[in-house]
């Protein structure tokens, strides 16, 4: 199998961590640099004049010599995702973009409709667009028609940690779209939920809140990672059949007779 | 004049979005911006004049999912 | 935490594995030594004195150095199942049994009465017994009471790959039993499954056909190796609630206002 | 004498357990010995004499889940 | 509790039942009656003047005094279902159109883009729109503005029988929208599916295959309706809360001493 | 398929009742009554000379015209459990007894080896003995050889509403077990789950909580009726085959041509 | 003229979709019509002209899930 | 003498339970009952000698699931 890309991007580490939340800059640096993770999640905030807190932030990040993905986490709109996707790459320097276009806010999914209509307008603009979707085949066939490279899949809420609420819409997305990149975004709770999304043939995932609501994030960071990398491998591997019936491990020829 | 910057009312005397942010603290700081709603890129903060009553918004690298 | 103790035995690596149904003899060794597997579990069968079949398979066991856990497979009798871990005691020089009273082949089952009272001959004879049981815990009180100081609930039906059918028994024997060590034996088929073990708190996973019968043994057996330890760290370091609803990541204060 | 080898019916002229291990080919072999049923340890095989009709199992280290 | 009305129409029986699959027609014709089922689906197909299969059909389904709910199944395109819902609404003498914009035909899946457009175009020339949709709380809102008075989300694809596949995006339509009539439709294969739609607070479900591919269609399609009646009983009459732990039914209280 | 008789008796209803934890005894009496149900369980507990509270609640349920199946609840020992049952007899007049023998606090799971034991005295003793059991399959062979003509896995804990904790144990006790009346006894909280346990080929259910706890105990217990027996009749109706993917329900030959 | 009839070639001589039907077997029968993929309704059959080429759609009630 | 009734001390004058039920107030009252841990049926209470510090249980129906 050759090796998937994202927009040309190879990933070794196929676990993407989500920056906010976390009890400290330093143990959010710590968990990055200790799981190995090459890509990470940030955003556009307000900037003070006096305090300056995204300076600080940014620099800190740049030490962390990652990719970053800027997000437009909580906007309701088209315009305001666009707008706000230009001004992360003016501040970031990269065309990378993770396109929220939230819907509802108990569930905070996606509005399908706004989400592809803001997808064509940014990669019609050069952008490379990380499209946070549900799992229909239909929005996803679209959004790969603006031009998408990548679709992210929610396994559940973000913030729930619920792990894959709809393992069979995730498995028909997989069959569909099988040359396509595809990481499953939000929701995720355990390690389990990252082995079991790779295991179904998923190409990464991104979380947030596992790891930095953990008790010891660094560590649970470096628990996903070698969970994500499992089921990778897992799925590379080629897993056993599944039986309905109990069948020996160990061989009964030659057992004794010692009745 | 007024203007709303980040959401709060602020005096500050400029003719364009680059003198605004000098006046308003900004010297040295990476930042993107947009005047009422609209994205302005940074080489166009110069030729972008303000005026009384503008929103401005200045936004900077923040923690994000 | 203390340390989890194993017969007084520590394992850094807590994926026991099974030296049964792989290609090769080469092929398992590989698995093994990459893996880092320290523990594995070997049988008994009758040995032609022109063939010695045997031989062979016991120096390669050997010179990959690690522990090993005899087991009673395919004894369905408390005689057959003592007398087997008498004969494995001599060869293998170890106290140590997997002891394996079956009681119905459809799914291998343990017959927990045959177990009980086989675990009680054993242990007063010297022997370090792993029994292989259900999630029953009035079983496993009695199993401990014979002196047995692991419990080996089984997650599925052997070879079944089917994984933790009974999560709310493994929870609860879990929960019933905080200070004993506990492994999950047989019917793992997914590194997930190892994962969610370990995140339910359980000790160690021990498994064969899910690896054995792999496209690539070796790269599966570090699949679960890895999950394993993901699982394990993902329990110390202490898991986020989860949640109903969705709660955003990407902090809402501070968003800008771009309508 | 016959006796039963691991299920086959086997011709062995022995004594003991031990001649008849010899007798049968196990000469420097790492097993285990029962006879009718019965564990005899490795020190016992000498002291333990055999008789026509026996059943002896002869095993050695195999492959286990 | 006020009594439930789909567009103004009050159902008792709460499974609506398709007509198509049944060995023969008065196979179908007996589970509809014994069943006590009130309203069933029906389609449009081309008409040999020959032949015309399809006015017995008709006949016999007017002997059956239901109600009627056309669908567009099998359309693609927004156009297509518009110019069948007319022909529809002419031959049945009915408002009511189920409303099918498919997207994909391994799922059969609905295009929610094409559906939405639709459905506006349908309810703004008087129709009474039935849409099957998915658990997009987005596209749902957008079917009510549309104008839809009830919504019909997927259960599972079409014909497969797997029951509920995303019991959480069904729970979130539900509390989402609390007073609008909502009808599982498609992918239920059990009566317990029914029943466990109906408990999530459901309004009805709407099924065909599981009924018609039964050995006794006419038995299943009873089991179906006392299902379907079952879950709807339980979700009225407040279930009990579920329990972590055991908690004795018989009271402890006032046990013998016996030892 | 013959009717199955449960110790030569049959039962028209499969939904069998527990007659504690309900609001009143007129609610009590009213579930009964409307549920139609056949067979309620009962207990003995200390009695007053005073207050007498035993005797009215007996002719209450005389009255209800039911069989009755008394329980050894709470019973932890084998001698406990027979002396109840021996008391049970003599005063319910009836050779019935639904075997308890508890081993655990927090579960109320059974202790199987007290089962088996007490099982075997009382059915030796002339005792029609229903054993409260789990799915181990030995355990049930083992009852059956005591005598038992009728077995009763748990499908959770008592009083716990869960449901089916372990489908695969329960499918395999009915595959191995085809020609024993098999009831799922305790656990259940919802219809759906009841339906469930008798799709699965299942010839009962037994329960008490989850109707004695709802809001409306009697609408709860005719919701159980209704769906015990929509299971029971889909098991017998045969199910359609579930499938991996969508297939139209509607014909797709004769479809119009309208783009 | 030659018309295409629920997908099938047909010949057929008449001024309007109302006389086609009825040279074309439907009369009596309970149908819905299309022609050139445009619904026609019951009462404008009769001023709907048709012509060579023409593909007509004609529809009855039948099993639906 | 003292007896323990259901659990609580009791004061009764009776040569055998079927006299300690009848002063124990239990005349005309369905109930089982145990000695010391045994089941004494009901037509064995009259031949049922008891004495100082027995423990009588006295059952009858009750709810149960």
């Amino acid at each position: 199998m050759t090796e998937r890309q994202f927009y040309g991007q190879s990933l070794a580490n196929r676990l993407l961590l989500g920056t906010a939340q976390y009890p400290s800059p330093a143990i959010l640096a710590d968990a990055v640099r200790r799981s190995g993770v090459e890509m990470v999640t940030v955003s556009l905030r307000r900037e003070s004049g006096v305090e300056r807190a995204g300076q600080a932030f940014w620099q800190m990040i740049r030490d962390l010599g990652v990719l970053v993905l800027p997000n437009t986490a909580g906007c309701h709109t088209v315009k305001e995702a666009v707008t706000t996707a230009h001004m992360a790459r003016e501040v970031f320097g990269t065309k990378s973009i993770k396109l929220e276009v939230i819907g509802e806010d108990d569930t905070l999914q996606p509005d399908v409709f706004g989400l592809v209509e803001a997808a064509r307008i940014l990669t019609d603009d050069g952008f490379e667009v990380w499209p946070y979707t549900t799992q229909d085949l239909i929005v996803a066939g679209k959004l790969l028609d603006a031009g998408c490279e990548v679709l992210m899949p929610w396994g559940a809420p973000i913030g729930s940690g619920q792990g894959l609420n709809d393992v069979f819409g995730l498995r028909a997305m997989r069959a569909h779209f099988a040359d396509v990149p595809l990481v499953v975004d939000a929701g995720l709770g355990l390690p389990s939920h990252a082995a079991q999304a790779m295991e179904l043939g998923y190409d990464a995932v991104l979380l947030n809140t596992a790891v930095a609501k953990a008790g010891d994030p660094a560590a649970m960071a470096i628990a996903f990672a070698n969970a994500t990398r499992a089921g990778q491998a897992a799925y590379q591997a080629g897993p056993m059949e599944v039986r309905d019936m109990a069948e020996p491990s160990t061989p009964v020829m030659g057992k004794a007779f010692l009745l | 004049m007024r203007v709303l910057l980040n959401g709060d009312e602020q005096q500050v005397e400029a003719a364009n979005l680059a003198e605004a942010l000098e006046a308003l603290n900004y010297r040295d700081v990476i930042v993107a911006t947009a005047l009422n709603g609209e994205f302005v890129p940074h080489d166009r903060r110069a030729e972008t004049p303000i005026q009384d009553g503008d929103a401005i918004e200045v936004l900077a690298p923040m923690q994000g999912g």
